[in-house]
């Protein structure tokens, strides 16, 4: 019995867990690009990765 | 190289002789977390014998952290660490200086909390060679772990609460291996004492090339 | 007459110290990888004293030859578990382990885990000596092993429970008794 | 005075057509693998594979914790190597001709270091958690101090203490190079974690997997293809989340730097407003 109740709840906590990153990322990513009005100009992956030099 | 190592090393000296933050602030501390640990296992004191060795090393740690915010407050004021750059140091010898400088000052600490280990928890040394040379190594990695991370930390706001959580973990072998070695020294335990004092031996050495390593880095531009 | 000549950017720029640097790189590197040899080598020499040195338990034969040593001290035990020897009676569990062809009488008194049950499995056991006169399957002994706690250390072969299983569970582990001068009773 | 009006970035975000701002067609291609393979391997781990003849259904355990370690052994390599690369990269900073392109990739690289070794925090986590569910229905406890178990916490702490460094606010080039150095610290203890269980006596199993040719297996047929089948389930994964965050971390350097612009320009108003 408690094979089944740990067997489970390790595989949902895993499951949960990896989920719940996954959204927090993709939804990071979408109000960060909200913000900076990337939006208009396609996901990210296609805008230049134009770091600026320093100095 | 070694001059600049020992110029450095001296500096550090002679503000703590004028401040005497160590004499007066850490060993206070230390002491103090022995006498706490004495307080809580009051109820069983043979407790208190059996965990001396972990409970030195864990007291010791905790005056390493101190001392490693110490080491680098003194340096972050005015901006010190320019200030030795610019004067033709080496970062590696600004390192090893500052490090070399911690070490004694932990060794301090150490002679301090043994000292007060054989007072309170009234334990027996059975064997001196084993406890110096276990100690020795011990802090001289911690003292090379704290310098490192206090470099990396230096200057930034949240470093207090920071170094702590970075340098107890990298601390964690020395902190098992010096426990081993103490509870063999006195008599708690009938663990080979010497393979573990080899152990902090190799863990000193690799800090010791991390550091090499790491001075560039660290303190070239950081 | 200036001089025209190009510098090294190092050497225009003045920094003492940068040429100093430059110039020990080499003997830096040559440092270093001194420092890595003697890292690799105290680093082995090390682990192989350490490897026999009991961090987290002694092996059955070990436990016995260390006796006198350990005293009345807890430390932690490891065998496998002799299927015919285990025996309830009330809460306490008495069983046999082996290593080595070394037999440990063990009371012990609280529930074992599940994996108990499975014959010839290895456990870790938490306690100390304690004199009295028993028998094992190896002869005579005059300690018994008192437990109070008990881990079973699984090994790190898998193999499908439904699976046409070759000779009774009882059978010990190929090779495991084979150097042993006594015969493990059977279920 | 001619209002113009604010754009709704909203608005443009939706017209982009993207449910994410970090996705592209690869991520979204390898996101929908990524979550296939999730549902096989469900399949595969809970029902197909065999209950264990010592330990039953426990074991199914391993198809969880067994991958999460090796994706996490994965996340905290490529972040060393990352590090490398950005002290590599920037070091020698005499001289012009490095300058732009070279800090261009150093940031690069301290984004892949940032993102792996979130990964492999997370999935060291996971593997506690589930070592340690594991742990209760076969060893009978929890949690013991042996020398596995002892130096996977340690990792899992230290790699915390990484990301805190990282996260602290500084010149990002001071930022990247002291974390840098953080890292590699920090990988020394993977070997140790790894080799902790033939080095030391533990209660830990040794490893069931022998990677030297030649070696015997310990892990039965069906078993052995479910676990890396199962690897090759949480690699797509964490590629996948991956790739995201790496993405996620740029926008937040860009974030940074328009913040900063901002600021500036506020400052420069205020001036020509007192003037």
């Amino acid at each position: 019995m408690t094979h089944a109740a740990n067997v489970f709840s390790g595989y949902v906590l895993a499951a949960v867990a990896t989920a719940a990153y996954v959204v927090w990322v993709i939804r990071r990513g979408r109000t960060l690009g909200r913000h900076l009005g990337i939006g208009a100009r396609g996901p990210v992956s296609d805008v230049a990765d134009e770091s600026r030099p320093r100095d | 190289m070694w001059r600049e190592i020992w110029l450095v090393c001296r500096k550090d000296m002679i503000i703590e002789w004028r401040a005497r933050v160590t004499l007066v602030q850490i060993v206070p501390t230390v002491l103090l977390v022995l006498v706490v640990f004495a307080f809580a296992l009051d109820a069983n004191p043979s407790l208190l014998g059996a965990g001396a060795g972990g409970l030195f090393w864990v007291a010791v740690l905790f005056g390493a952290v101190l001392g490693a915010k110490r080491s680098f407050d003194i340096e972050a004021e005015g901006g010190n660490l320019d200030a030795l750059r610019l004067g033709g140091l080496v970062p590696a010898a600004i390192l090893w200086g500052k490090a070399a400088a911690l070490a004694l000052q932990l060794v301090l600490v150490g002679v301090f909390a043994a000292a007060g280990l054989l007072v309170l928890y009234s334990v027996t040394v059975h064997d001196w060679l084993l406890i110096v040379v276990a100690g020795l190594c011990g802090m001289a990695a911690f003292a090379i772990c704290g310098t490192l991370y206090g470099a990396m930390t230096v200057g930034l706001r949240s470093a207090d609460t920071l170094l702590p959580l970075l340098l107890i973990p990298v601390a964690a072998p020395v902190l098992l291996a010096g426990t081993r070695a103490f509870d063999v020294a006195l008599g708690t335990s009938a663990d080979q004492g010497w393979s573990w004092t080899a152990l902090l031996a190799v863990v000193l050495v690799t800090y010791v090339a991390v550091g090499w390593a790491a001075a560039g880095p660290l303190l070239e531009d950081a | 007459m200036t001089d025209l000549s190009p510098r090294h950017p190092l050497e225009a720029s003045g920094d003492r110290a940068a040429v100093r640097r430059q110039m020990g790189r080499r003997r830096k590197a040559v440092i270093g990888a001194f420092v890595l040899l003697l890292l690799i080598a105290g680093g082995a020499a090390t682990i192989a004293g350490l490897r026999n040195a009991t961090l987290f338990f002694r092996n059955a034969d070990e436990a016995i030859a260390e006796r006198v040593e350990l005293g009345d001290r807890r430390f932690r035990l490891q065998g496998r578990v002799v299927p015919a020897s285990v025996a309830v009676d009330g809460g306490v569990t008495t069983f046999e382990v082996i290593h080595n062809c070394a037999s440990v009488a063990v009371r012990h008194s609280v529930d074992p885990p599940d994996l108990f049950e499975s014959p010839w499995i290895p456990v870790v056991l938490e306690g100390r000596w304690v004199p009295g006169e028993v028998v094992t399957v190896a002869g005579r002994d005059t300690h018994f092993f008192s437990s109070d706690n008990m881990l079973v250390k699984h090994t790190n072969e898998y193999a499908a429970a439904n699976a046409d299983r070759i000779g009774d569970p009882d059978e010990p582990p190929e090779g495991f008794l084979d150097d042993c001068p006594f015969e493990v009773p059977r279920l | 005075m001619i209002e113009t009006p604010e754009p709704d970035l909203r608005e443009q975000a939706q017209r982009a057509g993207s449910l994410s701002m970090t996705g592209s067609v690869a991520t979204r291609v390898l996101g929908v693998v990524a979550i296939a393979a999730v549902g096989v391997m469900a399949l595969l781990a809970l029902w197909i594979s065999p209950a264990d003849a010592v330990q039953g259904d426990a074991v199914r355990l391993m198809y969880v914790h067994v991958p999460s370690i090796w994706v996490a052994y994965g996340g905290f390599v490529l972040t060393a190597f990352a590090s490398a690369r950005v002290l590599w990269r920037t070091r020698s900073g005499v001289g012009g001709t490095y300058g732009v392109i070279a800090d261009r990739q150093a940031r690069r690289w301290d984004r892949v270091a940032g993102a792996a070794a979130e990964l492999g925090v997370l999935f060291t986590a996971l593997t506690l958690v589930t070592g340690s569910l594991w742990g209760k229905v076969t060893w009978g406890t929890y949690w013991q101090w042996d020398a596995r178990l002892t130096t996977t916490v340690l990792l899992f702490v230290t790699y915390l203490g990484y990301l805190a460094l990282r996260r602290l606010p500084a010149e990002s080039r001071a930022r990247a190079r002291r974390s840098a150095v953080m890292a590699l610290i920090a990988v020394v203890n993977l070997p140790i974690v790894h080799y902790s269980v033939d080095w030391w006596r533990t209660l830990h199993q040794e490893a069931s997997l022998n990677l030297e040719p030649g070696g015997d297996r310990n892990i039965t047929g069906e078993m052995y293809w479910t676990l890396l089948y199962s690897w090759a389930t949480f690699t797509v994964v964490a590629l996948w989340i991956g790739i995201h965050r790496y993405r996620v971390l740029r926008l937040e350097e860009l974030a940074e730097e328009a913040s900063l612009e901002e600021l500036l320009a506020q400052r420069r108003d205020e001036q020509a407003a007192g003037r």
